[in-house]
């Protein structure tokens, strides 16, 4: 304290008065983006690989974790295949497929997702019913869904997360380890092989003639045809050269005549 | 990027209207409504005004003083909002903060929120208060405010009562606050209340003491130049001339004591004992809600402006310009009404709507296809209304001395209004008895020691 | 409503004969009209009295009234109480007579809950207890965990825990110089403490990941080494640092009205100081050199140079003013630190799964507001058997009583925010 | 690590040593029983070779068949922390005599020990529970206070975490003293 009465007053009147005049510390938030340092913790993000892909494989592992349940999400899984998980069923629901499918960073596509569309719920309730709603019998209760529906369809995998309280993530797990279990309508299964032998016979460009025909890739699941191509795991002994099954059966393909075999699959299956 | 696309001119003949955005609507209701009520009203007042001023004229005194209560009324609704609003950006900028700019352009509608938000409240009373009381309360606090505007003068002629004991009025209502204060206190059945409105009472109480002592050797003065000198208006007119001519250079202590007094008064801080929100929550105000939380609201900063006005007008020349005003251009003498009022209200009907026409060209022709005729329309009417007013108050500021007196008011008004807020973001809270010990032990001595040299002087000076 | 005895009016004839005439008996209302009994227990219904009877001699004596005496309930919610503090003011007009804290608004069980996780898990657990400055609850911790299993932590480590925890202990002081002059009625010094701590704070999210709740310090080391964002941020800092803490303090130490309402208030002399064990700058401000840093050393403070500033007062402007001179020192030990920073690995070796021998250790900091001690048992197992949190604050809150009465109730706050308490320490 | 410490130690207070001070790390440990605590707390604060006048911490430990308390110390004397452990405390009724008559500020500290073992201090003027709320009968950090979610010993096992029957004896030993209300208005 000064010896002067109210020199100090007048110090702090000073300062403020030109902190009038001074820069502002504000952020205009949404406009300027706020400046959060690299290692922060707290960013809500989904991170990209070197190629601009999302890594986000929509495990929903996350989502279950959320003690909020503040995380739904959709996206496509590695398959190609939109899936979507929200938490417990709420009065806000349908606004959420939109939202999710939003922040999956993919654009909101306008076409209808059939195995995500509404279908008659009824024999999951009974299946649940007859199982009790135990979670350890998820297996069991997948089979006999597909079963009725002949695969899996996401709205009935939704239904029993909702009424049994199973995590989505433990459904979709035990959906995805099992190879008998399928999220599609079972089509055609068009199957090349890409062993040395058929390479040199030209394997490998009746193969990318076909994908081109069918609209789809090894491993991409169905087109839109429902025709879905998949690669031989092994040469089997004796088979001619190029192999093309489908639905396991050999055909014979020479390398001009598959593209309008693929075609005419293509095409029947659409019809 | 987002393709823009083109528009056909009129592809159907609806969609002259179907195609307008909500203000095109109404623009175009609005503008043509605008000129038919405004021939409408030329000739109403074409054939009104003779016979009602000749009421008017009958009943001057009468009249003129209903107006000018509803006149102060009202006014202090518009002076709360922008107290509010300065209070709110200049603390903010004063601590590096923008302050409110979301609500309006740079925020300036931001002080109506919580005028709306105070209507729109439950209005509560908690139980076991004194319910007449409580209710009362708010009004009492109000009204001694804005009674006291009524002296004020704010221009030559231009003050709501030219009372010959202004000054004895302005503190007599002034005192009455404390009253609204205590009873809020008292009503609410709340211990933080009690405590605040019992502070407010010794406090008001206290420092009323050396505010009225300060002023006295101001009306010493005044009494060398003027009769009446507990008039407002009369010890302005005794500050007339030069700045030099003020009473604050001639009484600078009486001026540091008033301020001081009336910072306590007002219940600002470093005085605001009454509210100390981190030590009695709210005071007398904890327990209220609504509008008649609102009234007090209001009432606290009426009150400053109106300590703002008094001290401008006792200490810093009221309506005086601080220098003798070098353009003796005066309309005055010019009679505008002997045109008769309704050809210059269609005159200035004329001009603000072919200006609004005339500047919706430029503005189309300038700013291109982003201009759609509304917004065009809209752009160009309040171009020409800030036109129109501008130099209607330029005109009025040069020839009218009651302008020109309203403007230097304003402005040395709201110089002491931002020193207020200015103290207010600045200073901590005095302690409550540290606040009586500086009233007793320091004002009340150095105003009477101001009063007896005052006097002691104006006795040999005028001798 | 009962009636109230009505005052005499005048009377004019006609009324005096009126009242001639026999009239009904006005009913006096029975006890047992509900009105009544509302009425009669308004003046009790919002006392803090505790609806039992007094367990304590003490709560006794407290909850009895004298003359012209009466309770006033500070709290939990209050603008001033730092959080959900509660004091039950005992008051004679204005002037307190006695003080009651009560505290418990935000207990948690942080220690039952540390006891039955894992020794990584403690860690983060023990974070929102100090949320101002989280880093110094962490820091015991790791120091008694690191005492049980006899680990050496790298040196690296040791300057990046001591420069973070300087950085924090001036955002700490920085934002109680607002508090304090928020509690006094000060509206601008709380901002320019915000601004100047969220400075430090990101700096510290660059560092650590986090802003508030750092969960940075692992047993044997920290989480992660400094990084150019952090560097650059400090560097950026510091060089203006000194500067920015000066306007800061023109604003309140020579300010009259601020200097008048701190100074001889809330005196806590060093004997007295001593009796209630406070520590940390509350201590020092009464003239005892009690630095944990300097009597206890740990980590890498022997080898660093800076001084323990004491006051002989003891009154709130000391502790308010030590304080300010903190800040200097911390900024001095932030330059050695980066001086000196030495390079090596920032973690020691450790297994994923930690299980001490048996035995007890104690670890004390010296935090911004004093001690902060950790008093951890191992039984073997991978969970700690016993986790004792030692909270300053609790301490120091715990002299309001001491130092309070005579005092005024504005005096209360300023008292309060002297002593700079943090509830969720308090509470546990 | 001081040596001379532990000299001093035992010279000082031989008798009440129920075992030898150990020393570990700036840790020097020694134990009592709980009904030397104001004599050892005494010498030991009041001693010139010891001084410890600083109470640094107060915690209560609950070993699962017996109640201790542990008193840390600071003394401008020597650079080892002391640690006096309070040992064989009962566990059915646990007393001890109080500190407050050294530091007062041992009396939360008390407090919250009592609060959280149900330790009753004789001669703290002040024990009532001081986190918890005054009607709670449980002392949340006994080994016996199980939390909810530990699942090997959940309520599905047949265990109750909460609200066991554990009555504060100072409410059965002080009869309701009776509060005298404020003045009816």
């Amino acid at each position: 304290m000064s010896f002067v009465p109210g020199l100090g007053i007048a110090k702090g009147m000073a300062l403020t008065m030109r902190r009038f005049f001074a820069p502002k510390a504000t952020v205009q938030y949404p406009e300027t983006p706020a400046d959060v340092a690299v290692r922060f913790r707290g960013r809500l993000q989904l991170l990209y690989d070197e190629l601009g892909n999302v890594k986000c494989e929509t495990c929903f592992q996350c989502a279950q974790a959320c003690p909020v349940e503040c995380i739904d999400m959709g996206g496509f899984d590695t398959r190609g295949r939109f899936h979507i998980h929200w938490g417990a069923a709420e009065q806000y629901a349908e606004r959420r497929q939109g939202s999710a499918l939003r922040r999956s960073g993919r654009p909101v596509p306008d076409q209808e997702y059939t195995h995500f569309g509404a279908i008659d719920l009824a024999p999951v309730d009974a299946i649940l019913q007859k199982y009790d709603f135990e979670k350890t019998e998820m297996l069991a209760i997948l089979e006999s869904i597909q079963g009725v529906y002949g695969y899996l369809p996401v709205a009935a995998l939704k239904r029993v997360s909702d009424v049994s309280g199973a995590p989505y993530a433990l459904i979709y797990g035990t959906a995805t380890y099992y190879r008998h279990l399928r999220f599609e309508q079972a089509g055609h299964v068009v199957a090349v092989c890409r062993c040395t032998a058929c390479l040199v016979a030209g394997g490998s460009r009746v193969a990318r003639t076909i994908a081109r025909e069918l609209g789809t890739e090894i491993g991409r699941g169905p087109a839109a045809s429902g025709v879905s191509l998949e690669q031989i795991p092994a040469h089997p002994h004796g088979a001619h050269s190029p192999l093309v099954t489908l639905d396991g059966k050999t055909q014979q393909l020479s390398q001009s005549g598959a593209a309008a075999w693929a075609r005419a699959l293509a095409g029947r299956t659409v019809a | 990027m987002r393709a823009i696309p083109i528009r056909p001119v009129l592809a159907y003949p609806g969609q002259f209207w179907g195609r307008r955005s909500l203000v095109e609507r109404l623009a175009m209701i609005l503008i043509p409504a605008a000129m038919v009520a405004a021939v409408v009203t030329a000739v109403v007042l074409y054939l009104a005004i003779p016979p009602l001023l000749d009421f008017l004229g009958a009943n001057f005194p009468l009249i003129r003083f209903f107006i000018a209560a509803t006149a102060i009324l009202v006014l202090t609704i518009p002076t709360a909002f922008v107290l509010i609003y300065l209070e709110l950006k200049v603390i903010a900028r004063m601590n590096l903060r923008v302050g409110p700019n979301r609500v309006g352009p740079w925020g300036i509608a931001m002080s109506l929120m919580p005028g709306l938000k105070v209507l729109s409240k439950e209005d509560f009373t908690p139980t076991g208060a004194d319910a007449t009381v409580f209710t009362l309360a708010p009004v009492v606090t109000f009204l001694a405010s804005v009674m006291t505007l009524l002296v004020i003068p704010f221009a030559p002629g231009v003050v709501g009562l030219d009372l010959n004991i202004g000054l004895l009025y302005f503190f007599a209502m002034g005192g009455l606050t404390v009253l609204g204060l205590l009873m809020a206190g008292w009503s609410s059945f709340n211990k933080y209340s009690l405590l605040g409105g019992l502070r407010s009472a010794a406090q008001i109480i206290s420092y009323e003491i050396p505010l009225t002592l300060s002023v006295v050797g101001v009306i010493i003065l005044a009494s060398t130049k003027t009769a009446q000198t507990l008039s407002l208006n009369h010890i302005v007119l005794a500050q007339s001339g030069s700045a030099l001519d003020w009473f604050v250079f001639k009484q600078p202590l009486a001026f540091l004591i008033f301020f001081i007094a009336a910072t306590a008064e007002a219940n600002r801080t470093p005085f605001d004992m009454t509210e100390a929100d981190s030590e009695i929550v709210a005071g007398f105000a904890t327990e209220y809600s609504g509008m008649r939380f609102g009234f007090f609201f209001f009432a606290e900063y009426v009150n400053v402006f109106i300590v703002s006005a008094l001290a401008a007008t006792i200490f810093f020349g009221g309506w005086n310009a601080p220098f003798n005003w070098p353009w003796p251009v005066n309309l005055n003498a010019f009679q505008p009404l002997s045109y008769g009022p309704a050809v210059w209200f269609a005159v200035a009907a004329m001009v603000v709507l072919v200006g609004t026409y005339f500047l919706a060209m430029v503005v189309r022709l300038l700013g291109g296809r982003s201009w759609d005729a509304g917004s065009a329309l809209v752009m160009g009417a309040i171009v020409i209304f800030v036109i129109v007013g501008g130099v209607v108050t330029l005109a009025g500021f040069i020839a009218l001395d009651w302008v020109r007196g309203i403007v230097w008011f304003m402005a040395k008004t709201y110089a002491f209004v931002i020193t207020f807020v200015w103290m207010r973001a600045t200073l901590p809270r005095v302690r409550v008895d540290q606040l009586m010990g500086f009233a007793w032990k320091w004002l009340l001595p150095a105003s009477l020691v101001n009063l007896f040299v005052t006097a002691t002087a104006v006795l040999i000076l005028n001798r | 409503m009962p009636a109230r005895p009505t005052a005499p009016r005048p009377q004019n004839s006609r009324v005096k004969a009126r009242a001639a005439q026999p009239q009904p008996q006005q009913q006096e209302p029975s006890a047992d009209d509900p009105r009544v009994m509302l009425d009669r227990q308004l003046g009790t219904l919002y006392e803090p009295i505790p609806p039992y009877p007094t367990r304590t001699e003490r709560e006794g004596e407290f909850y009895s009234l004298g003359d012209g005496e009466m309770f006033l309930n500070l709290g939990p919610h209050h603008p001033a109480t730092h959080g959900v503090l509660r004091l039950v003011l005992k008051l004679s007009g204005e002037q307190v007579v006695d003080v009651d804290p009560v505290l418990g608004y935000l207990h948690r069980g942080v220690e039952k809950i540390c006891e039955n996780s894992d020794y990584y898990h403690v860690i983060d657990q023990v974070d929102p207890l100090e949320y101002v400055s989280s880093l110094f609850q962490e820091w015991p911790a790791v120091l008694a965990f690191e005492k049980l299993m006899d680990v050496q932590v790298p040196r690296r480590a040791e300057y990046i825990r001591v420069l973070s925890g300087e950085l924090l202990r001036v955002a700490s002081h920085t934002l109680f110089m607002g508090f304090q002059a928020l509690d006094l009625g000060g509206l601008t010094p709380i901002l320019y403490g915000f601004i100047e701590r969220d400075e430090i704070v990101e700096m510290l999210a660059a560092l650590t990941g986090a802003r508030m709740l750092f969960n940075y310090f692992r047993i044997g080391g920290v989480n992660g080494d400094l990084n150019h964002e952090f560097m650059s941020r400090l560097g950026d800092w510091m060089s203006r640092a000194a500067k920015q803490s000066q306007a800061q303090s023109a604003l309140l130490n020579e300010n009259e009205i601020f200097v008048r309402r701190m100074r001889d208030v809330g005196v806590l002399d060093r004997a007295t100081a001593l009796r209630y064990g406070v520590s940390g700058p509350n201590l020092r401000a009464a003239g005892v050199p009690f630095d944990v840093r300097r009597a206890h050393p740990y980590s890498i403070y022997p080898e660093l140079d800076f001084n323990v500033p004491t006051r002989d007062e003891g009154d709130a402007l000391a502790r308010y003013l030590l304080r300010v001179d903190e800040i200097r020192e911390s900024i001095k030990i932030i330059d050695q630190c980066l001086n000196n920073m030495p390079d090596g690995p920032i973690t020691a070796k450790l297994p994923r799964l930690l299980r001490p021998r048996p035995g007890r250790a104690w670890a004390a900091v010296e935090g911004p507001r004093g001690m902060q001690g950790v008093y951890a048992m191992s039984d073997g197992t991978d969970q700690p058997y016993r986790f004792r949190i030692h909270d300053p604050s609790f301490v120091n809150i715990q002299t309001v009583p001491a130092i309070l009465p005579g005092g005024l109730l504005a005096d209360t706050m300023a008292i309060v925010a002297s002593l700079d308490p943090i509830m969720g320490g308090i509470d546990k | 690590m001081d040596r001379t410490l532990k000299t001093r130690l035992e010279a000082r207070l031989g008798e009440h040593l129920r075992v030898p001070v150990y020393q570990r790390q700036d840790q020097t440990e020694i134990r009592i029983d709980p009904g030397s605590v104001p004599e050892v707390l005494r010498i030991v604060h009041d001693a010139l070779d010891l001084r410890f006048e600083i109470l640094a911490d107060l915690a209560g430990v609950d070993t699962g068949d017996r109640m201790q308390i542990v008193y840390h110390l600071w003394s401008p004397m020597t650079t080892d922390w002391l640690r006096i452990i309070v040992d064989g405390i009962s566990r059915d009724d646990p007393r001890t005599p109080s500190a407050t008559f050294l530091w007062t500020g041992a009396e939360w500290l008390e407090r919250e020990a009592y609060d959280m073992f149900g330790i009753i201090f004789d001669g703290n003027r002040d024990l009532r529970r001081i986190f918890m709320p005054p009607d709670y009968t449980s002392f949340p950090l006994r080994k016996d206070f199980l939390l909810p979610d530990d699942a090997a010993r959940s309520t599905g096992a047949g265990v109750r975490h909460v609200e066991q029957a554990h009555t504060p004896a100072i409410v059965a030993d002080n009869p309701a003293a009776g509060i005298r209300r404020t003045p009816a208005s």
